[in-house]
């Protein structure tokens, strides 16, 4: 038999099709956790998938969700975007989980995506991230390009900066941050010397370094993912590169990653919203109960801080909205007055693009390869996923990605 | 039915400045069993390997009026010309009738690649018969004996109706009786093709050539009937040694 | 080779009952469509049976293929979702290019179906009869071919605007007109999953039986000796891998729409090596074998995978491992084995080394 | 031109990278024809034991050079398991050996990422290969020498070995026939292993450079395998001089690829040349020839 | 000096050899139709394969479960059927392979170079290119270089040109009589029954008639291998 033809009307966005076989009525709520645990960026996503738990135990030893314990579904993704997908998909169909927390590369995320839409299902997602998106389905605790990226510019402009190259991973995430930061560097009058990108899974930038070294930028923009990180660091101290005269600030590398460079990166910068070193009232407690949480790697960093965020913002959206059903959900998110008493301070939920306020910081890394704030915003910075409050972001990209996303 | 002659004249061959073949003529006719013969690297070998396109070569190899050098192996091997080789070489994972069959098929139209064997061709028949190799025919030819293998080759010349026939050194290894049924199987054979015989067993040589060209470092030392070759004491000093040093049975 | 061919053909019958009639009934909607995914692997198993398990040409780069078809596939859809604006992900990196060039037909849907079966042809045709004509085998072969499908996933995740990159192609709303969404549209593609299957099964039992199947083997087993019976054995080598890069293609345009997204990772080593993996596992040689351990392989990644993920990947290298040093055929040999029904065949070569002959290579 | 130069030397180093890491392919992909996917795997060992040769040796400066021997043998006896194990069943069908290696590269990398922090591990560079050494008015990273250096001195002692002793002529007849060189008196078994575990040694010796170019984890090695066994093909199968032109020619394509257009391109662009190159001659550069009708 | 007690062999599934026992002598001869499993018989001798049943003594010791490079180290040598040599090494390379850990290499390989011109003109040739007789005599000086207790050749003088072969079997007859064992499997019966001591007849891998060298008229040999 045949289905639906293009023009009838369940071609909307999936409502209809919704799981809906999602249950509750226990004493305890089904929740998925979505992460690599296998392939190249398990070196990244464990420790997001290890906080999940912890948050869930701390949960769960206060009582739970609306007095339901939480019972997750762990699932790997494998490294494997079609992977993301098939779990989602099985996570909210099979297993019908409440919601799903999990991912990090944006790759991952537009996996997910058209599967919690079609299934009307919920992903919270902890990764900064490249911005130009909302769905309804999905919830963004980590930053958009306003919380980071654009901060990081400014800091750069507050400094002097006229020139500078951009370092990538060479996918969407990378890619569109440096589209974005072409466009406000010229708004900023910095000049771009140069832009270089290398695949994920390979380390070897030392053709890319000299390139760099030969541009003698007055800093480099660094939006490298994972382990190629340190193969990028190596080749700039290699070249004879310090942070002294070229300094880098990325937006990947944290307290996590610092140490495993194989090299001292003192000096060098990072923009986060989080950082270990902040010193706000719940971030002693957050640091400690993760030291002592089993397979810790001992420090907290900014994606960590995400991820435990976003598990404590769902309980907050169910008791808000006294229901686990999505629609429910949603709608208490609208109200604007989700809030959470988070590491990073008092983030506010913004129910129409379904991101958090955020403090930007930025950081410079000191001996015992945490951060040292350097800067930070005169206040919390509203998420501004599509870059509305950016005059030099120009409004006919901005039209034709909504129309597109439909 | 008298087919065309096969003729090789002034071929040459030369592998990075050594000469193997240095200008070799020689000609074999439909009706006989001929001999080449000539002590080791004499370039018998390479002759065959000219003549097949195994070997890049000049001068010149007709069959007929079609000159054979410098086409490509199944091109060859289409015209007519078929050959063994030194060691053995048989599909071992197939069967014997799934060998003959290959053999048989290159004169088929090559859709009809796709379809599958129905019943054994005619042909295929009369070659196990010729090879007394009826009894195996769903042996896999790997489990043949060394012995067994060569008649499997030479009944797939047969089938593939080459009109040629270049055999190098078919009884290695082949017990006297096997020797003379092989010779007299060459011999039938003969009858309507041409046959051309590499060997170093003399006293098979005697009983089955009927012209021989002696080979040696490359050139022609000698060529005529098997009395007169023995004769030639050119001959006997470089190849067979003096006089008859291996006339046993 | 099957010396009852009717008993192959009433497997194929069993299979098609199993897989149209009883999967759609017992299986619920995820797990139907998981199977349409394993289907689309096996249908590429199947191809590489051919070409690997008949053929001897070890095709590690079948990926590129795969590719070939889900890209295909998985413009049109783009365009069918974008309708006529630009797709979503080409606006981000640079907003006023147009679409570029080689998009433009895939628009057509005939367009789509005919470069989903031409492509390959063509450029298995085209790399083949290079290879091949050149004598170029064994672990030369497999080397390179991995090596193209290495660089072609490289090469699609670099150009991130015109193939949308590491990210992929994903969010088709419509599959030829029909709704993806809609449960009886996925099912509808499912059974045309499934029926390919079958289709691909059928003509490699032909294949088999027939006198170019014997050809096959004997190429395989001595491909210069071959060409001593004049056959030229490139072309022989060719028609193998052509039909093998067919049907990975065909594998892979229905992976699209299936399974909703194609990224580079489909197609590169892991992939094309996974590919290899369930066809190793069930018999490389045989007919079923190849369909049959696709699909396990399939499963056990979702099945297992999801409880057991560190485990997992213990068990597919262990399985690798086991199932080549004790199961050369495969577990499709594993009843023969047992009841001993095995073909007498030369367990140890007595003439000189195959393994310098495989690599050896024979110039003139 | 002044840009070309250090690319030059960067392409250099690079290759001498890729040398390393084929080097030991040479041997039991080149000699014994064993296809070892899982000879990344062992890098990757190497470079792991690198790490844990610093976790004694806290000074860095010292601690290199004494990784180096240690992930020799270390990579060696990984090596020497495998051959004993599994690769000794397989001589007869080398093809065969790719997929069983899949496997145990399959399972290597899910043991590293399970026993050693996910995210990686550090492997300091010594002090002594900080910085540059200006030569004819260039800069020249010293650990890019030391990374040319190691890779010269690697083929010196590996080549001296097959030269000068018999082992490489026993290697040679060992995969030739294998019958035949134990009918000759070569205890083959003793070869195989000696191979075997020189081979995947020299993979250990590879992964410490490694170590100091890119970051320590379970994935490091696949990004070397493609591209090592591209070079040991393309140099002509068991040719060790046609190995390092290959790698070298590789590497030096790679960075001029990279900088005349982008990291990831440079990747595609160098593996298509290899690709056309080995259509050319599907033999590598340097080629042995025979009459046998394989 | 090489004793073969009752051997059961075969490959695989197929069996070849049906309880063969072969007498310890110095020369032994062992005739037999094609596939009869004369090669099969060398091959246990030396090692290559080990039998399902039965024992191999050589030189008193049981050597049933030795590797070939093993028995070689004790003395034996063994020539294959089919020219066989290591076809990527040159000539001479095959030549040092064989005399590599003995003392007087040098010698050795000389004293095989000077018997066989033909190696000697082409030493630094690779042995694949060699013709199908010189690799032969290749076989042979390899075999020979090693001064075994116990010599197995499987067809020596297959395609090896007349001259050559005279003066191969005369040197076999040389080292015989200078007290070198061998086991020989050859086609050219008159030649096998004048050097043997000792001859065998094996059919389809059963001995069917044994006896002295020399005396045995080749007729009722070959009488003895039509069975
Ligand atoms: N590809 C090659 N490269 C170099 N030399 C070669 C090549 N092929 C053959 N030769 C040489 O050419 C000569 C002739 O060899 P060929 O095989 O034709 O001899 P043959 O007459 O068949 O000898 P036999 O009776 O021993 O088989 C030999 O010396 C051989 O070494
Ligand atoms: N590797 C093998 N696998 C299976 N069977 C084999 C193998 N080698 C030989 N045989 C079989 O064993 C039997 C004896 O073979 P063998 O080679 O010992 O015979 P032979 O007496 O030496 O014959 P020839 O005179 O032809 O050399 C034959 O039937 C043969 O088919
Ligand atoms: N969102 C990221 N870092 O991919
Ligand atoms: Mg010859
Ligand atoms: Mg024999």
């Amino acid at each position: 038999g045949c289905g639906a033809r293009a023009g009838d009307d369940t071609a909307g966005a999936g409502s209809s099709a919704a799981a809906g076989c999602v249950d509750t009525s226990g004493d305890t709520v089904k929740l998925g956790f979505l992460n690599s645990l296998t392939g190249g960026m398990a070196i990244s996503e464990k420790t997001v998938s290890n906080v999940l738990h912890m948050a869930a135990d701390e949960i769960n030893a206060g009582g739970g969700i609306l007095g339901k314990k939480i019972k997750y579904v762990q699932e790997d993704g494998a490294t494997d975007w079609p992977t993301f997908a098939e779990k989602t998909e099985k996570l909210l169909t099979q297993d019908c989980v409440a919601a799903i927390f999990g991912g990090w590369t944006s790759s991952s995320r537009k996996a997910v995506k058209p599967v919690v839409e079609k299934l009307n299902g919920l992903f919270f997602y902890p990764v900064q991230y490249e911005g130009l998106e909302s769905s309804p389905n999905i919830y963004y605790t980590g930053a958009t390009t306003n919380q980071q990226i654009i901060p990081a510019m400014d800091f750069l402009a507050s400094k002097g900066v006229k020139t500078l190259f951009l370092a990538g991973s060479d996918y969407v995430f990378p890619r569109t941050a440096n589209a974005i930061i072409k466009l406000y560097a010229a708004k900023l009058g910095i000049k771009i010397v140069g832009e270089e990108y290398v695949p994920l899974d390979k380390d070897d930038w030392t053709s890319q370094v000299a390139k760099i070294a030969a541009a003698k930028p007055d800093f480099i923009f660094n939006t490298i993912n994972g382990s190629s990180n340190v193969g990028f660091i190596k080749a700039y101290y290699d070249a004879g590169l310090t942070p002294a005269q070229t300094p880098i600030i990325s937006v990947s590398i944290a307290e996590e990653e610092a140490p495993a460079m194989g090299h001292e990166v003192t000096g060098n910068y990072a923009s986060w919203n989080y950082f270990q070193s902040l010193k706000t009232p719940t971030n002693p407690k957050f640091i400690q109960s993760w030291k002592a949480y089993p397979n810790s790697s001992g420090v907290t960093s900014d994606p960590m801080e995400a991820a435990y965020i976003s598990l404590y913002l769902y309980k907050a959206l169910v008791e808000a909205a006294g229901s686990f059903d999505v629609n429910a959900v949603n709608a208490a998110a609208k109200k604007n007055t989700i809030t959470f008493d988070a590491p990073e301070g008092k983030v506010t939920l913004d129910g129409e693009n379904h991101h958090i306020s955020k403090p930007g910081h930025i950081g410079r890394i000191n001996a015992d390869n945490q951060f040292d704030i350097v800067w930070a915003s005169d206040k919390f910075i509203e998420p501004d996923p599509y870059l509305e409050g950016y005059d030099w972001f120009p409004a006919d990209i901005r039209k034709q990605l909504t129309d597109a996303a439909g | 039915m008298t087919g065309a002659s096969l003729v090789v004249t002034d071929l040459r061959v030369e592998f990075s400045g050594f000469v193997a073949v240095g200008g070799v003529s020689f000609d074999a006719h439909p009706g006989e069993v001929r001999f080449l013969i000539g002590p080791n690297g004499a370039g018998k070998t390479t002759c065959i390997d000219a003549v097949t396109g195994l070997t890049k070569a000049t001068g010149s190899a007709r069959l007929g009026e079609t000159e054979l050098l410098g086409k490509q192996v199944h091109k060859i091997v289409r015209l007519g010309i078929g050959r063994t080789f030194q060691t053995a070489s048989v599909f071992d994972e197939l069967t014997v009738l799934q060998n003959l069959d290959i053999a048989a098929g290159l004169h088929r139209r090559s859709v009809s690649l796709l379809r599958a064997r129905r019943g054994i061709d005619p042909s295929i028949e009369r070659a196990l018969e010729e090879t007394g190799l009826t009894g195996e025919l769903t042996t896999p030819a790997g489990v043949l004996s060394h012995g067994q293998k060569q008649w499997l080759e030479i009944a797939m010349l047969l089938v593939q109706d080459a009109k040629v026939l270049l055999l190098d050194e078919p009884v290695a290894g082949m017990s006297q009786d096997e020797r003379t049924a092989t010779g007299e199987l060459l011999q039938r054979i003969a009858a309507r093709r041409i046959v051309l015989v590499v060997e170093h067993d003399m006293d098979f040589m005697r009983r089955f050539a009927t012209r021989v060209t002696v080979l040696h470092q490359g050139r022609v030392l000698s060529q005529g009937t098997v009395a007169e070759v023995q004769a030639d004491p050119q001959v006997q000093e470089v190849y067979l040694g003096t006089a008859d040093a291996i006339t046993e049975g | 080779m099957t010396k009852k061919p009717w008993i192959s053909l009433g497997g194929i019958g069993v299979f098609a009952v199993l897989l149209l009639a009883v999967a759609p009934l017992v299986l619920t909607d995820h797990w139907l469509n998981n199977l349409g995914k394993y289907c689309c692997w096996a249908i590429a198993a199947v191809g590489i049976g051919l070409a690997w398990g008949r053929g001897g040409m070890l095709v590690m780069g079948q990926g590129v293929f795969f590719a070939l078809g889900a890209y295909s596939m998985a413009m049109h859809l783009t365009l069918e979702t974008a309708g006529d604006r630009i797709p979503g992900f080409m606006v981000l990196y640079d907003p006023l290019a147009p679409l570029p060039v080689f998009w433009e037909p895939f628009r057509s849907a005939g367009f789509t179906l005919l470069a989903i079966v031409l492509l390959p042809v063509i450029v298995a045709g085209a790399l083949g009869y290079a290879l091949f004509k050149r004598r170029v085998k064994g672990a030369y072969f497999a080397i390179l071919s991995q090596a193209l499908a290495v660089a072609l996933a490289v090469l699609i995740s670099s150009t991130i605007r015109e193939t949308g990159g590491d990210t992929g192609l994903s969010d088709f709303k419509y599959f030829f007109g029909f709704v993806l969404n809609d449960p009886a549209n996925r099912q509808m593609v499912y059974l045309i999953a499934a029926g390919l299957l079958i289709v691909c099964l059928l003509a490699v039992w032909q294949f088999y039986r027939s006198r170019f199947g014997e050809l096959l083997i004997a190429t395989r087993d001595a491909e210069e000796r071959v060409r001593f019976l004049g056959y030229d054995p490139a072309n022989v080598k060719l028609v193998a891998f052509v039909v093998s890069a067919l049907m990975a293609s065909i594998g892979g345009a229905l992976f699209v729409p299936i399974v909703g997204i194609i990224t580079p990772a489909e197609i590169g080593a892991a992939a094309s090596i996974l590919m290899i993996a369930g066809v190793a596992l069930g018999g490389r040689a045989s007919l079923f074998g190849p369909a049959l351990g696709a699909i396990a392989v399939g499963w056990g990644q979702s099945s297992l995978g999801s409880t057991w993920p560190d485990g997992w990947t213990y068990i597919l290298g262990l399985l690798f491992i086991v199932v080549i040093l004790f199961l050369p055929n495969g577990l499709s040999s594993l009843p023969a084995r047992f009841t001993g029904r095995a073909r007498r065949t030369p367990v140890e070569q007595p003439t000189p080394a195959i393994a310098a002959a495989e690599l050896e290579e024979v110039r003139s | 031109m002044d840009a070309l130069i250090p690319q030059l030397l960067n392409g250099s180093a690079q290759g001498a990278l890729l040398l390393l890491a084929a080097l030991g392919l040479s041997l039991t992909f080149g000699q014994m024809g064993v296809i070892n996917m899982a000879h990344g795997e062992f890098l990757m060992i190497g470079a792991f034991s690198a790490y844990l040769v610093q976790q004694v040796i806290v000074a860095s400066d010292l601690s290199i050079p004494v990784a180096l021997p240690v992930a020799f043998v270390v990579a060696g006896l990984f090596g020497l398991l495998l051959e004993v194990t599994i690769i000794r069943w397989m001589y007869r069908r080398p093809l065969d050996t790719l997929l069983v290696t899949v496997g145990v590269g399959l399972i290597l990398q899910q043991a590293a990422l399970q026993i050693f922090p996910s995210q990686g591990v550090p492997v300091e560079k010594p002090r002594w290969l900080d910085g540059q050494l200006t030569i004819l008015g260039y800069d020249w990273p010293l650990r890019q020498l030391f990374t040319i250096l190691l890779a010269a001195v690697c083929v010196a002692a590996l080549s001296a070995w097959l030269k000068y002793t018999s082992f490489g002529r026993r290697i040679r007849a060992t995969v030739h026939n294998r019958d035949l060189a134990e009918t000759t008196g070569i205890s083959t078994r003793t070869i195989d292993r000696l191979t075997f575990f020189v081979g995947s040694g020299l993979a250990g010796v590879a992964g410490v450079a490694a170590s100091l170019i890119g970051g320590t984890n379970s994935q490091m090695g696949a990004q070397y395998i493609i591209p090592a066994f591209l070079v040991v093909a393309a140099g002509g199968i068991g040719q060790l001089k046609g190995t390092i032109l290959a790698a070298w020619a590789v590497g030096v394509a790679l960075a001029f690829f990279a900088y005349w257009t982008t990291g990831s391109l440079a990747q595609v662009l160098a593996f298509i040349l290899v690709i056309v190159f080995l259509q050319l001659r599907p033999q590598g550069l340097f080629t042995v020839r025979t009459r046998s009708l394989a | 000096m090489l004793e073969l007690t009752d051997i059961k062999a075969g490959y695989g599934r197929t069996q070849v050899l049906h309880g063969v026992t072969v007498p310890s002598a110095d020369v032994v001869a062992v005739l037999g139709h094609n596939g009869a499993g004369k090669s099969t018989l060398l091959r246990l001798a030396i090692g290559l394969i080990k039998p399902s049943k039965g024992r191999v003594v050589f030189d008193g010791e049981d050597i049933t479960s030795l590797a070939p490079n093993q028995r070689v180290a004790r003395g034996m040598a063994y020539v294959p059927q089919g020219q066989q040599s290591f076809g990527q090494l040159t000539t001479l390379e095959n030549l040092q392979l064989a005399a590599d850990g003995r003392r007087r290499r040098k010698a050795l390989i000389d004293a095989q170079l000077a018997r066989f011109p033909a190696l000697e003109q082409f030493a630094t040739r690779k042995a694949g290119l060699l013709s199908g007789g010189q690799r032969q005599q290749l076989a042979i000086a390899r075999a020979l270089i090693t001064e075994p207790k116990l010599l197995i050749l499987d067809e020596p003088t297959e395609g090896i040109q007349p001259t050559i072969v005279a003066e191969i079997e005369q040197t076999i007859m040389e080292l015989a009589a200078a007290g070198m064992n061998v086991l020989l499997v050859e086609q050219h019966i008159g030649f096998a029954l004048e050097a043997a001591e000792r001859y065998v007849v094996l059919a389809s891998g059963h001995v069917t008639q044994t006896g002295e060298g020399g005396k045995a008229a080749t007729s009722t040999v070959r009488a003895a291998m039509a069975i």
